[in-house]
């Protein structure tokens, strides 16, 4: 995957918020504060602003970028959260024009530890950690089987899709929907739902450019 | 929508000019990244104050910054806590050399972004504490969960530890108080009606004419159930009782540890509220519920407190922190102890609470 | 209707028995009749001040009771004057012998009752004097009719005739001050919502998504015309306008003439409000219009002032004269002089407005 | 007319406003403040539990007592107005036991003047004075062209009802419609209003006993 694709797949993630905005923050009405969808948008309008001036850098450095830029305009859970995982992927891609799949595996790992460390978030604890654990457990299998990035992504999709659907009947522990106990029961995580996007925009970047390609 | 704004995404922004226009011997504002600090800041060898959070609490926080309360407040977006460069920024701007207690909800969203921020400061060499409040008894569970949400007490607290930091506390006296009013608050909320967010233009929930949240928080979230609303007594009952009834309440919360360099979890145990104890009664309205409602509550409450030998030796009562426009009211009883007397009493000059001077 | 209320026909006396409860160090309720006054009343020789009208305005009166500002105020049913016997017995209660100066809002029902307790008081030896306020510019003619309302300038009089009172004054000057002051401030409010009174139980008027009442009094009457809900700046720029382009207003009010011995017809002339005054800037909340909203009006405020070359020497934002739960605000503009500004300085301590002290 | 028939006129008036307690406030929603209907009725409410006490009294002393309960209950406009109202005719027929047909127009004239004279408004002002003034005039030339009682206050109630509906097209000067200037045009007075049904009541109590009378 090379910095362009990575470019791309920013571009498509911030059209894809823009156009879920309202949707991310009705899930977020129903067992939150109603902010998620505008707090993403804010953040990747910000992003898409910053990105022609790194364009031509390392895939390490536009996601430096991605990170800070999201610490500093996004707040809330999901700024930090996003802005973590950013900056642990800038950092496990550091100085790399382009991407393997290990490059691509060691990316999301690291990110989603990030993410477990400052939220300290469990699997089955209703966010974003549900849709981001089973997708990069797919792709590392595909990958350990040998498999090339567009289907290790297509796959870790699926099980994001997943991962995003079985946030439902979850009973949340973590983030604001814990403070209503069973009655988030039934609801769609929406930190769970931008995280699916996100991938699913990776997956777009990449089979965008399947042609393209080598 | 029937608000008086300008374009929702600059109404945070807006209301702050407002603010540094109206109250410029009290407050400045730094616009880029936000936050509100005492005219006068930084003040040398003094603990700095600091707190912050999603705006539509107002008055909390900016409205309590100045002297004898808060140093800087940080405010996000509605709802939506604020990013540590914010925080980092204020803690630069305040820092009089004796360190720096940041006082935080405990939402995720908050605690991770200014746990964040401690790490940034700490690594340019600032001494913070971050201390949470998680006083809201609607909460239960708190094992592997999020624990209880900050409300009502972070007003208290913000003004108790202020005067002790104005008084010459030093950095650990001001965290070990604040730590001290948390677990010594409690707090229950309720919403006769939603409050709408500027930005997504309609209520964050529908209620019936005859329906209420209870054990609401403070970002028009609903509550742990709806039920009917009844007379201001028999609500005020529900409330109370709530507190009365909360037992020891044990979680665990991470703070910095500073001979160890790094963070580390404790676990805190509320003490229990018995007969006998002297409290502060704070009533407060969500937005839209008036002052001569909340007397109604305060008055039943006060009933309340004499039948369980509870003696209120202070209150409060108005709008402190509040959900925006939304109707309905929390309570809060914090155990007094006489240092805490001492220092709520003290002199307090900020553009939402004021006395002694 | 979704309010904490027990039954409505409680609602004014459980209010202010909550008041008593909570401020018991500052005020003393009186119930049958009902009045608030200072638990120190009366204050040998100094000049007493009362005021009074219906309830729902809160904090005025009640909550403006206390050290520096009122000696007594006299609560009504929501949105009904009080009657003469209330501020009868409110009079002989807080007498301490130098006189009474009744501020009364001009509204022919308030007008009407005080009247009759002037008669009766002095009836009985009391020198009374009372006071109109009617600043409210929504109201055009003056001729052959009520006249103009009193509204926000009524809190500021209070606040400053108040403070003339406890630096003993004498009733004559405390009277020409206050009349100074009337003439000297100017209001105008709108509502984006009605209220709702207690006993009617659904909203006095009815509004469109889009729409406002602009000119509006306190009591939840609709205003002067009903109008398109624009932004927050546009609708401060139609308060200001009203309130900048009000000329010279003439009107005839009847006071008590001490020398004559009755009633007699007196003719006021507001003096203009020149480019180069200093003035006291009032934003108001009518009750559930969040604070983070009235910084936005106050931003255009003092924007227009600037241009306008008026200078905002003092300033006052928050909900201190409520039409119950209405959403919507009010501005007042009152030219100060140096007096006014010492007098609105001084130490004030009352449940709902207190600094110096 | 005697002084049961006045109890009896006040308990009718009593049942009267209660009946119409929400269309009297609505009457003020429109122009004023929501609140005639419910201040009317408290102070009636009142009077009729002060009303046993002094059944056996003479008339004068019989509305005295009316007058300083409403002054004392009602609050707002028609609270000094009414107290005035009844404070005035309580004076002008101090003392009796019965009321002749002079009696009583000296009783309503009185009435009148304190209400000119308390709330100075003038015929066309929108306010119950633009019932009393015809309602009064229609009984003076009745009694003085010789009819009796019942008959001169059925043409004063006929005056009455045509007074209080012709303020519906005045741009009301006093009182709280003052306000609403030419929004107050189109709409029924509601002092104009409760000011019809005090007369309308008083022709009831009269009628109701004309068998039992001489
Ligand atoms: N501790 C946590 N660990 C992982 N994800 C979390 C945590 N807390 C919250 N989240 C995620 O953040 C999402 C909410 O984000 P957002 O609405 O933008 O922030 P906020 O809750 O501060 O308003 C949740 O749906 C959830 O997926
Ligand atoms: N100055 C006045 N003279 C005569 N009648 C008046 C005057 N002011 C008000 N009224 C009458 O009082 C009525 C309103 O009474 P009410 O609603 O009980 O009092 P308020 O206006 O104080 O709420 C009006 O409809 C009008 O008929
Ligand atoms: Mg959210
Ligand atoms: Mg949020
Ligand atoms: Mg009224
Ligand atoms: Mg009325």
């Amino acid at each position: 995957m090379t910095n362009q694709q990575i470019i791309q797949w920013l571009q498509i993630f911030a059209a894809k918020i823009e156009q879920n905005k309202e949707y991310l923050t009705e899930l977020d009405a129903a067992i939150g504060d109603a902010d998620h969808g505008i707090n993403m948008d804010r953040g990747f309008k910000k992003v898409m602003s910053q990105l022609p001036s790194v364009a031509n850098q390392d895939i390490g450095n536009i996601l430096k970028t991605v990170s800070m830029t999201l610490i500093s305009s996004v707040g809330g859970a999901s700024g930090s959260l996003y802005g973590t995982l950013f900056l642990r992927a800038s950092t496990a891609v550091a100085g790399k024009q382009e991407l393997t799949e290990q490059d691509m595996l060691e990316l999301l790992q690291a990110g989603l530890d990030g993410v477990l460390q400052r939220g300290k978030a469990q699997l089955g604890d209703k966010t974003m950690v549900d849709t981001l654990t089973p997708a990069v457990t797919a792709f590392r299998q595909a990958v350990d089987q040998g498999k090339p990035m567009l289907s290790a992504m297509e796959e870790a999709v699926v099980a994001a899709e997943v991962g995003m659907k079985d946030t439902i009947p979850m009973l949340a522990k973590k983030g604001r929907a814990s403070y209503l106990g069973e009655r988030s029961v039934g609801h769609q995580d929406p930190g769970a739902t931008s995280c699916y996007l996100i991938l699913k925009s990776l997956l777009e970047a990449l089979s965008r450019n399947i042609g393209s390609g080598e | 929508m029937k608000k008086l704004i300008n374009k929702p995404e600059d109404f945070v922004r807006e209301s702050l000019e407002g603010m540094a226009s109206a109250h410029s011997d009290l407050i400045k504002v730094h616009y880029d990244p936000a936050f509100v600090y005492r005219a006068d800041a930084p003040i040398k060898d003094k603990v700095a104050i600091i707190s912050g959070g999603g705006s539509g609490h107002e008055p909390m926080h900016a409205g309590f910054v100045g002297m004898g309360m808060l140093d800087a407040a940080c405010p996000g977006e509605i709802f939506t806590s604020p990013t540590p460069d914010q925080m980092l920024e204020a803690t630069k701007c305040v820092d009089g050399g004796a360190g720096i207690i940041y006082i935080v909800k405990n939402y995720s969203g908050d605690v991770m972004n200014f746990e964040m921020a401690t790490e940034l400061a700490r690594s340019e060499g600032i001494r913070v504490l971050n201390i949470l409040i998680d006083d809201d008894v609607a909460v239960k569970d708190s094992l592997y969960t999020q624990g209880r949400r900050g409300v009502g007490t972070t007003v208290l607290a913000e003004k108790i530890c202020g005067a002790a930091a104005q008084q010459g506390y030093n950095l650990q006296q001001v965290a070990d108080l604040c730590r001290r009013v948390n677990l010594n608050g409690r707090s229950m909320g309720l919403a006769l009606t939603s409050c709408t967010v500027p930005a997504k233009g309609t209520p964050t929930f529908e209620l019936g004419d005859g329906e209420i949240e209870m054990g609401i928080g403070i970002h028009g979230e609903p509550g742990r159930k709806r039920q009917v609303l009844k007379s201001a007594d028999e609500m005020t009952e529900i409330l109370m009782r709530s507190l009365l009834e909360d037992t020891a309440y044990s979680r665990i919360l991470r703070e910095w540890d500073e001979d160890k360099g790094e963070w580390v979890d404790m676990e805190l145990i509320d003490p229990p509220l018995l007969p006998g104890s002297s409290v502060l009664a704070f009533v407060n309205s969500m937005g839209g519920t008036p002052l001569s409602e909340l007397y109604l509550v305060y008055r039943k409450l006060a009933e309340i407190c004499e039948q369980q030998g509870l003696q209120i030796v202070r209150n409060l009562i108005g709008p402190y922190i509040t959900s925006l426009d939304m109707f309905g009211c929390s309570i809060t009883l914090l155990k007094l102890d006489d240092e805490m007397i001492k220092l709520w009493d003290a002199p307090v000059k900020t553009p939402s609470l004021r006395w002694g001077i």
